[in-house]
């Protein structure tokens, strides 16, 4: 994909505040930096897309290019939850707790249609949670059932791109 | 065993046995009260030994509720099926037979979780599936969930 | 002998001097110090951020990937990345854990780490200190870091921590046998326990060699326990990622647990660098004996070169052993060590003795 | 400190420990939670709590027509997704009575095996890793790329392929299947010695496996545990052997049968099914004849009044479809016998006795597909 129409397909870029003294807006782009090649996501996987996950992580498609290399099974090490596939209503206060449980700054992928809004599962069914954005806040959704690991990688580097948008000043909103 | 050996068999051991025809399994109703001891023989007898139950499943026949357990045996390699109706609506019960066949043990729980049959003698008879609070057993054909479900 | 353009005391000696001379004696000394600190400070950041890189690089080669390649050339910033997310994560403290405990095992971990490090001689003459009972003093001052790892998996309130933070406990407790035994073999070829002197011993050929086969064996032995003392590789029964989660530091979130995961990377540093000083020579050349002009050449390569090539090889084992093997369980561990290690090193020990004794080394 | 060292020592060892592994855990491979009573690491008790991704499908199907059905088996056990549509269609198959072309059924039977292959790649790549060889994870997936590819080629997507309809296919095989399916033998055979290589052969894989979680053939009967599980405890269950569909009868095959029913042989047994599969695959790539993709269906199936069972041999076990159908366009209510939830039942009976790093182990040759056991 050239680099143009990767850019080309959302206006992210033009909520960035402008303005800002120099020092404040060059530690941000650091932090950001650091931050956005550095996106540790949680080992969380409930159905289909796992696998798919799982694909993206392997050898073809190599997560670890991009620096998303460390899966860690403790949420409070990690900065991003992939949520990959059906969250059911007795799953969502269990998913609610491990949103929690990580450590700010923390980002979420709904991965695969199950996440976005049900999916497969909207009509007809008495258990399951129609989007995960019911339960925690979402950041990039990644629609199909399942995403290939491709549109996963994509998922993610937009995720990047969202995370080079954060100020100091937002942070600080957030804790507040 | 062939199926009318077997169906011999069934009505030496259950009199009152009713059997269906045209089936892909032989097909017997029995009644709720003597499922235990019948399967307990069906499976420890030599020329039967169903040691194998490959499917149990509850189904909401609307008027009643019924198990249907499907067996094998490993050793003659025949198969048949059992059926048993629990009439009553409310609280309907039927005996475990999870301490003949441990396969029993979870199926019957998902079954108590999904249409509600109590199994007597069971020694975990909880919801498997779905939280312990949950109101009405989903597979029941008037359960109704105007919250979770989206009618297409 | 490695010609003296390379003996670092040159370089050292006119600045210990010159400190001296400007100051009185116990500022010279603060100062001293807080140079030397700062040298391992750097260093410690340094070598800690590209083993991290050079494990990444090494696993994707063990698993057909291609490893981080976005940040930066080859990806050599990824770790400068985490590094800089992990500083700015959000610190978590955890209730009803023990506070000052909780908070001070991570220090406690990398202080040990910190400590082993002084030891160490780089090059001729590039040491913090140098101890006449160096290797007892590096292999007390490394099964120190236990204490935080217990200290971590106790405080935390957390049943995955101190399952796994008990297994550390036996785990160290036992492999710090071996590891004491295997170097023990070689001080009794060396005759010495001071490092510098170890060294200077393998002038004329690396402990390994000279030591026949007790040596050898040694070295194997040293390499099995220092790794499962690291917490590394198919040891990590105290992370145990498939079993609990992360072990011990399961509740530490971001700069402590970067403090956990460093210390790991620098015990195998220590560790290594220890192996390659104790049975490799150290930053001596490689000499084969009545080659005159081979052993000219060799001398001409810096002996940090030769250190950290050595050491770099010694960490490149043992980060195959853990991309290569499934992870034992702990009673199998712990058979491991009491049934077959620690008897193989004491007769390993009586050998050596014995060669010594009659002379028959080189 | 003090209390605890004059306390007797009988008094600590009574005490239980509980720990809660899942939902969210590395080695319950979903989200399964198990909460296990320890004395110290020795598993005393277990319980599974299912139920974390139960999403009622057999209620949806009882709204849903046949061909709708199959893609929600697709969702059930994804890594066999073939073999659950092949299932169901050859429910409806035998309820109308349809003969498929014979072109039909070696296709199905060729990708049926293919699945088998790579759902046991993935298990192989999970195993090394909850057993702590991260490589092995890579190494499984690396080859499971190439059947995807193939699959891709064919059926159009990677994972959930809904490829079989009832009657036939949804289309005709890419004209590279055969080309390619012999491509990737020639290319597993070579690689599969790198799996005994890294981790069969394994002297700690050897001793973290062997005589861990034996299950006797009586209880592996008693708990309807199938598949290559079943199978390793002399369970001969091979449902394509004693029921063939598709045309496993035209096939020589063996049926992987051991005695011993430990971890370790549960492990060769998937690794011999492997060998099996491809063998099958063999025989068959060559001699698919020409013909139609598909018989001829009518645009709105309706089974007639009636039950059907119909069983096929997943990579986990045997998969059971009960349906009772009352002559209309949806079945009046469908029943999935899924092989994992059968297996789930066994894994306190097993590990009881064993260390929390044997469950894992013992967890893992299982081969757990957690939405199949909750559906």
């Amino acid at each position: 994909m050239k680099e143009a129409d990767f850019l080309d397909n959302a206006t992210l870029e033009t909520f960035k505040h402008t303005g800002g003294n120099v020092l404040l807006t060059t530690i941000d782009d650091v932090i950001d930096w650091g931050r956005s090649n550095s996106v540790w996501p949680l080992t969380f996987a409930t159905s289909c897309c796992g696998i798919e996950m799982m694909a993206a992580g392997a050898s073809r498609h190599d997560f670890a290019r991009f620096g998303i290399e460390v899966y860690r099974a403790s949420p409070r090490q990690s900065d991003l939850i992939v949520v990959a596939g059906t969250i059911v209503n007795k799953m969502a206060p269990v998913l609610k707790r491990l949103y929690d449980q990580m450590s700010e700054p923390k980002y979420v992928i709904a991965m695969g249609a199950c996440a976005v809004s049900g999916g497969p599962f909207y009509y007809n069914c008495y258990h399951v949670v129609r989007g995960v954005d019911h339960v925690i806040p979402v950041d990039v959704y990644i629609p199909g059932c399942p995403p290939r690991p491709e549109a996963l990688l994509y998922g993610v580097m937009q995720l990047q791109r969202k995370i080079k948008l954060a100020t100091i000043a937002d942070v600080k909103r957030i804790q507040k | 065993m062939d199926q009318d050996k077997l169906k011999e068999r069934i009505t030496a051991l259950v009199p009152e046995a009713e059997f269906e025809e045209n089936k892909q399994f032989l097909t017997a109703f029995i009644p709720a009260g003597k499922l235990h001891t019948a399967a307990q023989n069906l499976k420890e007898a030599e020329d039967t030994a169903f040691d194998y139950l490959f499917c149990q499943t509850g189904v909401d026949m609307t008027k009643y509720l019924m198990v249907v357990y499907h067996l094998n045996s490993t050793k003659h390699g025949h198969s048949v099926v059992l059926k048993v109706k629990a009439d009553d609506r409310v609280n309907p019960a039927i005996d475990t037979v999870c301490d003949i066949w441990r396969t029993a043990e979870f199926l019957e729980r998902e079954i108590y979780d999904l249409l509600g049959i109590h199994f007597n003698n069971h020694p975990d008879m909880r919801r498997i599936f779905l939280d312990e609070n949950w109101k009405g057993h989903p597979l029941r054909k008037d359960y109704k969930d105007e919250v979770n479900i989206v009618e297409l | 002998m490695a010609s003296f353009i390379y003996d670092f005391s040159l370089l050292t000696k006119p600045i210990h001097e010159a400190l001296y001379h400007w100051l009185p004696p116990v500022w010279a000394l603060i100062a001293e110090m807080t140079l030397i600190g700062l040298i391992f400070l750097l260093f410690y950041a340094v070598v800690g951020l590209f083993l991290v890189y050079a494990e990444r690089k090494v696993c994707a080669f063990m698993q057909n990937r291609v490893g981080p390649n976005r940040v930066g050339p080859y990806g050599i910033f990824q770790t400068i990345a985490d590094f800089i997310k992990l500083l700015m994560k959000e610190l978590i403290m955890i209730k009803n854990s023990d506070k000052l405990l909780f908070n001070i095992a991570p220090f406690i971990v990398i202080i040990a780490s910190f400590m082993a490090i002084a030891a160490i001689p780089f090059a001729k003459g590039l040491h913090a200190i140098d101890f006449d009972i160096g290797i007892l003093y590096v292999i007390a001052v490394s099964s120190l870091g236990v204490v935080g790892v217990l200290l971590a998996g106790w405080s935390s309130n957390n049943k995955y921590s101190l399952i796994g933070a008990m297994r550390s406990g036996a785990q160290i407790v036992s492999y710090e046998l071996s590891v004491g035994l295997s170097l023990i073999t070689i001080v009794i070829l060396a005759g010495t326990m001071q490092f510098s002197a170890i060294v200077e011993g393998q002038a004329n050929g690396w402990f390994i060699f000279k030591g026949h086969i007790p040596a050898f064996i040694a070295f194997v032995l040293f390499l099995i326990s220092s790794t499962a003392e690291t917490n590394r590789g198919p040891f990590d029964l105290a992370e145990a990622e498939s079993e609990l989660t992360a072990g011990y530091h399961t509740e530490y979130s971001g700069i402590k647990f970067a403090f956990f995961f460093l210390a790991e990377y620098m015990n195998m540093f220590i560790v290594a660098s220890i192996a390659a000083t104790v049975f490799l020579g150290g930053w001596m050349p490689f000499h084969v004996s009545s080659w005159t002009g081979f052993n000219n050449i060799m001398d001409y390569i810096p002996p940090f070169v030769w250190y950290f090539g050595k050491t770099a090889f010694v960490i490149f084992l043992m980060m195959w052993f853990k991309w290569t093997f499934p992870r034992l369980r702990i009673d199998q561990l712990l058979t491991l060590e009491w049934k077959y290690l620690l008897p193989i090193n004491l007769v390993n020990i009586l050998v050596m003795a014995f060669i010594v004794l009659m002379g028959w080394h080189f | 400190m003090k209390e605890v060292i004059h306390t007797p020592v009988k008094a600590l060892e009574e005490e239980e420990y509980h720990i809660n592994m899942g939902p969210q855990h590395p080695s319950t491979h979903g989200v399964l939670r198990l909460v296990v009573s320890l004395q110290g690491e020795i598993v005393k008790s277990l319980k599974p709590h299912c139920g974390y991704i139960h999403r009622g499908i057999e209620k949806m199907c009882e709204k849903d027509t046949y061909p709708q059905i199959i893609h929600l088996t697709d969702r059930m056990d994804y890594l066999s997704a073939h073999i659950n549509n092949h299932g169901v269609c050859l429910l409806v198959e035998d309820a109308l009575q349809i003969e498929v072309p014979e072109r039909v059924k070696y296709i199905r039977t060729i990708i049926d095996e293919l699945t088998r292959i790579q759902s046991h790649q993935l298990w192989w790549a999970c195993f090394g890793m909850d057993l702590g060889g991260l490589t092995c994870f890579f190494y499984g997936l690396r080859d499971r790329e190439k059947i995807l590819d193939i699959f891709e080629e064919s059926c159009g997507s990677r994972l959930l392929h809904s490829y079989y309809t009832p009657g036939g296919l949804m289309w005709d095989i890419h004209p590279n299947f055969q080309k390619s399916v012999k491509d990737f033998i020639k290319y597993f055979r070579k690689k599969i010695k790198d799996y005994d290589r890294l981790l069969s052969g394994n002297i700690i894989f050897m001793e973290r496996t062997k005589n861990v979680g034996h299950l006797s053939k009586e209880d592996a009967i008693s708990y309807g545990i199938t598949g290559p599980s079943g199978r390793a405890s002399g369970f001969s269950c091979d449902i394509r052997k004693h029921h063939p569909y598709g045309v496993y009868d035209k096939a020589d095959f063996r049926e992987i049968l051991f005695t011993e029913g430990d971890t370790y042989h549960r492990y060769i047994a998937r690794m011999d099914e492997m060998h099996e599969s491809m063998k099958i695959i063999e025989q068959l790539i060559d001699n698919i004849p020409a013909g139609d993709f598909s018989a001829k269906m009518k645009a709105v199936i309706k089974l007639p009044a009636g039950e059907y069972y119909q069983r096929v041999e997943t990579a986990r076990g045997e998969m059971g479809i009960y349906c009772i159908s009352d002559g209309n366009k949806t079945p009046y209510r469908i029943k999935f016998r899924s092989p994992n939830f059968s297996n789930l039942g066994v894994l306190d009976h097993l590990s009881r006795g064993f260390k929390i790093a044997d469950l894992v182990a013992i967890g893992a040759s299982l081969d757990f597909v957690i939405p199949d056991i909750d559906r």
